[in-house]
C-alpha cells in the first residue's frame, strides 16, 4: 500500500536520524548552546502539551485534538526562527508554532475544549487563529505580507499548511499573489505525507518544493525532522523576505505520527510499519543525542526539562478542566464590531426565553 | 425490514444505486479507503473499484468542476463535500457552472450531479463543521435540494437523486447518521409508480392546533415536540424537498390548523422559513389566525460548541413558538 | 450641489473617503490605469499611487483573502469584484473568513472590508454580468450590506461603509451609474450628528394606499410606477441597508397603509422579499389588508440579454402587483 | 509603460514573422499542400467573421463582441490538431477554435447577440459552450478527461485559457487534478499579453509554461503567431494523451490586436506603437508568404478564399440581422431536465400577465 517515502536526496539536513552533525554549503548555522537547549527544551514541552491533549479528548474534557506528534521540529524550528514582529498563520495542527510564538497552553486548547473559535490575541502574539477552512490563510499571510511592504516595515510573514492544502486553489492564488508582488512571505508546508487518509501522492506527483519555481520564486525542501536545518532553512528565507527578495516554499517533509485527530482511525488507511520507520527519525531524539554527544546537555538539564513537563501537564490538566464556560452572551458579543439591531432583538429574546425557564414559567 | 441507521441506509442507497446504472461515479476526499469521515461510503471501493470510487484531491472547487465535466462525459458523479463549512470553495462551480450548464446550453447536456453534504450542528465540533448552508442552495435557480430525515427516506432519495437528470445538493443530517430506523430494501426507489418522488413534503405526524414544518435534523426534534406537547395538538410536516418546496402539502394543513412555525438550524434572516412564511401567507391569509412564525438558529455565526445547545432550536424552543402561535 | 452620476458620485466618495484616513486602500482587477471596468476609480491611481490603487491578479479568491490578510495588518481594503457574476470565486473567504474573523477572535482582529460589487441587470449583457446575488450575503452573519440607489445616497453611503469597522457588502447598481443627480459633496458622511448612518431604510416618496419596499435599480423603477399610478396612492421605502435591515420604517408604513409590495430584480425563492415580507406578516399582522406580495425576478438563470426586459421587474409588473393587492 | 515583449528563445516556431521555415529537432511537422491552403482559408475567414461580427457590434446588432484578432494561428492551429472525436473547451474568445469544431459562424455569433447563452450542440461538436467566468472550464476539462479515461477511448481534451486566468484557482487545481489522475488533457494558454488592462506581469513572473513543471507535467512555449507550431506542438501535446501520458501546458505566445471587447477602450493602458510591432509577426501574413514562396498557392488560391471570406461576411450580416428572437417561453426552458413546479407556475404568470396588454387590459 505504502513504499517507505523519504526526503529527497536534496533535501536540506544538518543533523542526522542518528544525530550527527553535518555541513551544509548554504545553510549552515550556528547556535548557540542555549538556543539548542532552548530547542530541545520547547519540543518536549510540545510533545507533552500534545500528549496531554490527546489525553484529556479520550476523556471528553476536548471535543476534538489535532496530534502534532512527530511533526515538533518543523514547528518549533520555523516558529524560533520567526523575530519578534514576524507574523505566523497557522493551521489547526501547529501547536508548535503558537508555542514558539508564546501562545500560552491553555489558549491553544481552548478552542479545542469549544469554549472559543478563537483563543489569543493575534495582534499581540504575532500568530493569527488556527484557520480550519484549508488553504485559507495562505492568502490572509500573502495580504498581510503586502501590508508589511505598504508600511515599509522590515518583517515578514510565515504561512502554514499541509501537503494536502497544496491542491486547494487558494494555496496556489497565494503563490501567484506573493510572487507578483514579491511579497516577504514564507510559505511552510509540512508534508506530513497524509491529508487525513489520503496519502501525498493523491496531491501532487512531484515534491512539493518545486511547485514554486513555475510562479518565480525559490522552493527547498528540509528535512522536517530536523530542527536545526528547518530553523536555518527558515531563517534564511525570512532574511530574504524582510530585505525585499520575496517569498520562498519551504517543503519540510515530516510524518504525521498521530492520527490525523482524535476522530480519525488511521490503521484503517496506514500500515504500522510506517509508522515504525518514522520512528527512527523522532525529531525529539535527534537532537537529544545530538546534546549529548557534544556535551551541550546532560542528564540533570534533560531531567529539568522533564520535571517542567510534568508540571505543564498539571497546569494543562487542571486548567482545562476549570476553563471558564462561556456565557450565552458570547452567542452575539463580536459578531458585528458595531452596534446592530437583530443582535440586540435576538440577545433579549434569548435573555427572556432562558429567563423563562428560571421562573419555573417555562411551557 | 433491516434496521439500519442513516448513514448505512445511504451507503446501502449508493451501493443501489451503483449496481443499478454503471455511470454513477463516486468522487470526493477520503472516501475511498476510509470510506470517508463519516463512513457513508464504507466498502464501496472495494467492491466497486478504484475508478468508481475516487479518492480526489482536497480541492472542493476541482472536486465539482471536474465533475461537471465527468457530467459532460455522460457520467453521474455523486460527490461528496466533508462538511457542510467547506462547500464555500465550490460554489462558483456550483452556481455558474452546475446550475447553468442545462440552460445555457437549451438542454443539450445535462448535469445529473449529486453533491452531498453533511450538515447541521449538535455534535460538538470545531468551526465550520456543523453549518445549515441551505439557503444559497435553494436560492440558486437550477439547482434542487433535498434533506432526508430517516434511514428510509435517506435510502429512497439518495437513489432518486441519483437517478434525476438535473443538479441535486443533497444535505444529510449528521447528527441523525448515528439514529436507527426501520429500512425496506426491496422497494424500488425509482418506480414512481410505486414510491412517491422526492419532491414533496412528507406530513410525518397529524395534529389539529398548530402545523409545524421543519426538515431533516429537526424532524425528530419537531415530532418529539409534538408528543410532548400536552394541550396542544401539533401537525408536524418534513419538507425534504428544499428546493423545489412542496407548498401544497404545508398549505393544505395550514388551512386545516391556522397557525404554522417553521422550525430550521440555519440562521433565521433570509433563511428558508422566510421563504416558506411568505408563501403560506400569500397562499393562506384569510385561514391564518397568527403570523407564521420561524424558530432558527440565531442571526450569528455557529458558536463555539459548549454554546450550541443555547443555538440550538429545541423541543422548549418550539413549543414555546407554538404557544406564541396559540395565544396570537 | 454638483450634478453627478452615480459612477462619478462613488469615485468621489472613494476619493474623500482615501483622503481621509492613509489606511484606506483599493484593490481590485482592472481598477488602476483603467479606472476599472465601469471607469469608478477612473484618476484614483494617478493621484494616490500605485500602492494605494493596486491592480491585482485575475482571482477573487485571492483579492478578498488577501484584503482579509491587510485588514489584520490594519488597513481598510474596499475591493472590487468586476461584476457579480464573478464574486463567486470570493465566496467561501467572504462566508468563512470576512464575515467571522472579528467573531473567531472575540472581538480583537476587525475586518473593516469593502467589497464593492456592480450588481444586477438591465444593460444587455453576456451570461453572469447581470446578476443580484445579494441574498446569499444578507443570509451571511457577520456580513452588512448596502445599496445605493441615487448619487447623493452612493457618496455617502461609500464613505459610511468605508468608515464602518465590520465588512460591509456594497452593491451598486449598474444600470443606475448614468444616471445623474444633485450632490452635495460638502456634507461630512460620517458625522453622524449630521447625517443619518446607512443602517437605514429611506422613505423616498409618501403615500397612502400601498407601501413598496425596493432598493438599489429597482427604487427608480418603483418612484415611476408611483408617477403613473393614477388611483392607487404609492409610498415608496428604498430600504438601502439589506442587512440589517430598517424594520421599523417599513413597519410604521405598512401599519399607515395596510400593504406592501416588495420588489428585487433577484430572483423570487430565498430572496430578500421573503425576509420582508415575513418581518412585516409577523409586526404588522393586524394591520395588513392584502399578503406582502413580491415583484421580482422569476426563479431562473437570468436569461439572455434579448429576453431581460421580460424577466426585470418593470413599471408595469408591479403596478400590477398593487392592483392585485388593492384587490385582495 | 510596456517594454517589448517576444517569445522565450525556447519557444517553438517553424516558421519565422518573415514566413521562412526553420526546422525544430522536436516539433518538426509535415503537412500536405492541401492542409497548409486550409489553414490559410481557416484564418482568413475566421478573421473576416471576426472583422464582421466588431463591425456588426458597432452597428448594434450584437451586444458585445471579444475579438481574437490576432491569436488567429493559435486558435486554428490548436483546433486543427484535434481529432473529430477529442473535445475543446473554448473562452469566449477562442472563435477560431469554434470554428476549426465545425461550429457554424451564426452559432458562434448567437451568445453574442443575446439570443442564447450557448449557441451549438456541445456533444455533436464536441467543442463545450463559451465559457465567461475564468478558469472554470479547465476542471471541466480535466473531468471530461478523466471520463475519457474510465471510458477507455483513445481521445483527448484540449482546455482553452488566457495569460490573467492562470492565477484563477480553478486553472492550478485542474493542473493538480490532471496531474495525480495523469487525466488525458492539453491545458492551452493563450498568452496575449493582456487580460483586459493588466499586463502578463500582473499574473506571473516567469514564463507561463514553467508552471507545469511544478506540477508534475510538462510545459513548452510555442510561437503563438506561427500556426505551423501551434500545430505541430499540440498534436504532439494530443499524442501524448491519448496515449496515456498525461497532461500538457502548452503556452501560445501571441497578441491580442484589439480591444478587450467591444467595451474596451485599450488606449487608456497601451501604446499603440507595441500594436504596430506586433503587427509585423501576423500569423496569416507569414503563413501567406511561406505558401506563395513554396508555391503551394498562387495568387488565384488567394482570391478565392478572399472570395469565400466576402461571401462569409454577407451570410454573417444577413443572418445575424434576421436571427429568430427567442419567445418568451425560453426564460423557463430548460433551466431544469424533469418538471419542476414553479417553472410551470411562473411560466403561467407570465403568459398571463403579457396576454393582459395584448387584451387591453393592463393597469
Ligand atoms: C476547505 C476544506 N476542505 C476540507 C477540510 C477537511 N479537512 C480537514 S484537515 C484535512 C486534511 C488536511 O491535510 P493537510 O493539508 O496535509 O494537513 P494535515 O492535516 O496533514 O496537517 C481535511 C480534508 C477542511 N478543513 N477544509
Ligand atoms: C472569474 C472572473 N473574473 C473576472 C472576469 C472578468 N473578465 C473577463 S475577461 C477578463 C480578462 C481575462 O484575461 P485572459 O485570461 O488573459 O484572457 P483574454 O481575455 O486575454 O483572452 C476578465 C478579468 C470573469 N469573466 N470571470
Ligand atoms: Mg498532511
Ligand atoms: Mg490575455
Amino acid at each position: 500500500m505504502t513504499t517507505e517515502r523519504v526526503p529527497a536526496a536534496a533535501a536540506v539536513q544538518l543533523l542526522t536520524p542518528e544525530g550527527e552533525r553535518v555541513p551544509h554549503p548554504d545553510y549552515d548555522i550556528s547556535l548557540s548552546d542555549d538556543v539548542l537547549r532552548d530547542l530541545y527544551r520547547d519540543m518536549v514541552l510540545v510533545r507533552r502539551l500534545d500528549t496531554e491533549a490527546t489525553a484529556l479528548q479520550r476523556q471528553g474534557e476536548l471535543g476534538l485534538w489535532a496530534p502534532c506528534l512527530g511533526q515538533e521540529a518543523a514547528q518549533v524550528g520555523s516558529g524560533r526562527a520567526m523575530h519578534e514582529n514576524d507574523f505566523a498563520f497557522p493551521t489547526y495542527r501547529d501547536h508548535g508554532v503558537a508555542w514558539a510564538r508564546g501562545v500560552a497552553p491553555l489558549e491553544i486548547l481552548a478552542m479545542f475544549r469549544g469554549v472559543t473559535n478563537g483563543g489569543w490575541d493575534p495582534i499581540r502574539k504575532r500568530c493569527a487563529p488556527y484557520m480550519i477552512v484549508i488553504g485559507n490563510q495562505a492568502l490572509h499571510g500573502v495580504g498581510y505580507g503586502m501590508g508589511i511592504q505598504l508600511d515599509g516595515a522590515e518583517e515578514a510573514v510565515v504561512a502554514y499548511f499541509g501537503d494536502g492544502a497544496t491542491a486547494e486553489g487558494d494555496v496556489n492564488e497565494a503563490f501567484v499573489f506573493a510572487s507578483v508582488y514579491n511579497a516577504p512571505v514564507v510559505f511552510f508546508c509540512q508534508n506530513n505525507q497524509w491529508a487525513i487518509s489520503q496519502s501525498q501522492e493523491r496531491h501532487s506527483r512531484v515534491p512539493i518544493y518545486e511547485r514554486a519555481a513555475g510562479f518565480g520564486f525559490p522552493g527547498v525542501q528540509v528535512d522536517g525532522n530536523d530542527v536545526l536545518a528547518v530553523m536555518a532553512v527558515t531563517a534564511h528565507a525570512l532574511d530574504r523576505a524582510r530585505s525585499g527578495d520575496g517569498p520562498t516554499l519551504i517543503e519540510a517533509y515530516t510524518y504525521r505520527m498521530g492520527a490525523h485527530t482524535t476522530s480519525d482511525d488511521p490503521t484503517r488507511y496506514r500500515h504500522a510499519n510506517e509508522v515504525e520507520v518514522w520512528r527512527l527519525r523522532d525529531p525529539i531524539e535527534r537532537l537529544k543525542v545530538f546534546l549529548a554527544r557534544q556535551g551541550i546537555a546532560d542528564r540533570a538539564y534533560f531531567d529539568v526539562v522533564e520535571h517542567e513537563a510534568d508540571e505543564l501537564a498539571i497546569l494543562v490538566r487542571d486548567g482545562v478542566r476549570s476553563m471558564p464556560e462561556p456565557s450565552i452572551d458570547a452567542i452575539f458579543d463580536n459578531v458585528y464590531a458595531e452596534p446592530h439591531p437583530l443582535m440586540e432583538e435576538q440577545r433579549r429574546t434569548l435573555h427572556a426565553y432562558e429567563a423563562s425557564f428560571a421562573d419555573g414559567a417555562g411551557a | 425490514m433491516t434496521q439500519l441507521t442513516m448513514a448505512k441506509a445511504i451507503t446501502a442507497g449508493l451501493r443501489k444505486a451503483m449496481e443499478d446504472d454503471p455511470k454513477v461515479v463516486l468522487f470526493g476526499e477520503d472516501i475511498g479507503r476510509l470510506g470517508g469521515v463519516f463512513r457513508v461510503t464504507d466498502g464501496l471501493q472495494k467492491d466497486f473499484g478504484e475508478h468508481r470510487v475516487m479518492d480526489s484531491p482536497l480541492a472542493e472547487s476541482g472536486i465539482v468542476g471536474t465533475a461537471v465535466g465527468l457530467a459532460m462525459r455522460g457520467y453521474r458523479p455523486v460527490v461528496e463535500i466533508q462538511f457542510d463549512g467547506f462547500v464555500y470553495p465550490a460554489f462558483d462551480q456550483i452556481v455558474s457552472q452546475v446550475a447553468k450548464m442545462h440552460r445555457r446550453t437549451e438542454g443539450l447536456l445535462m448535469m445529473p450531479i449529486v453533491v452531498r453534504i453533511p450538515y447541521g450542528g449538535g455534535i460538538g465540533a470545531v468551526e465550520h463543521h456543523s453549518e445549515s448552508p441551505e439557503a444559497y442552495f435553494t436560492h440558486t435557480a437550477g439547482l434542487r435540494v433535498l434533506s432526508p430525515s430517516d434511514p428510509q427516506a435517506a435510502y429512497l432519495t439518495i437513489q432518486q437523486a441519483i437517478a434525476c437528470d438535473d443538479p441535486v445538493v443533497y444535505f444529510e443530517p449528521k447528527r441523525r447518521y448515528w439514529d436507527k430506523g426501520d429500512v425496506d430494501l426491496s422497494i424500488d426507489a425509482t418506480d414512481l409508480a410505486q414510491v412517491p418522488g422526492p419532491w414533496r413534503a412528507r406530513l410525518v405526524r397529524r395534529g389539529t392546533d398548530v402545523t409545524v414544518a421543519c426538515y431533516g435534523p429537526m424532524v425528530r426534534t419537531c415530532l418529539e415536540a409534538a408528543e410532548a406537547s400536552a394541550d396542544v395538538s401539533l401537525e408536524v410536516i418534513d419538507l425534504q424537498s428544499l428546493s423545489p418546496l412542496d407548498m401544497d402539502t404545508v398549505v393544505s394543513s395550514v388551512e386545516r390548523t391556522g397557525r404554522l412555525v417553521v422550525v430550521h438550524e440555519a440562521t433565521a434572516n433570509g433563511g428558508l422559513g422566510a421563504e416558506v412564511a411568505t408563501r403560506v401567507t400569500e397562499r393562506c391569509f384569510y385561514s391564518l389566525e397568527a403570523p407564521v412564525l420561524r424558530v432558527a438558529g440565531f442571526d450569528v455565526p455557529y458558536p463555539p460548541s459548549r454554546l450550541e445547545e443555547h443555538f440550538l432550536p429545541n423541543l422548549d424552543r418550539v413549543l414555546d413558538a407554538v404557544d406564541r402561535a396559540m395565544a396570537f
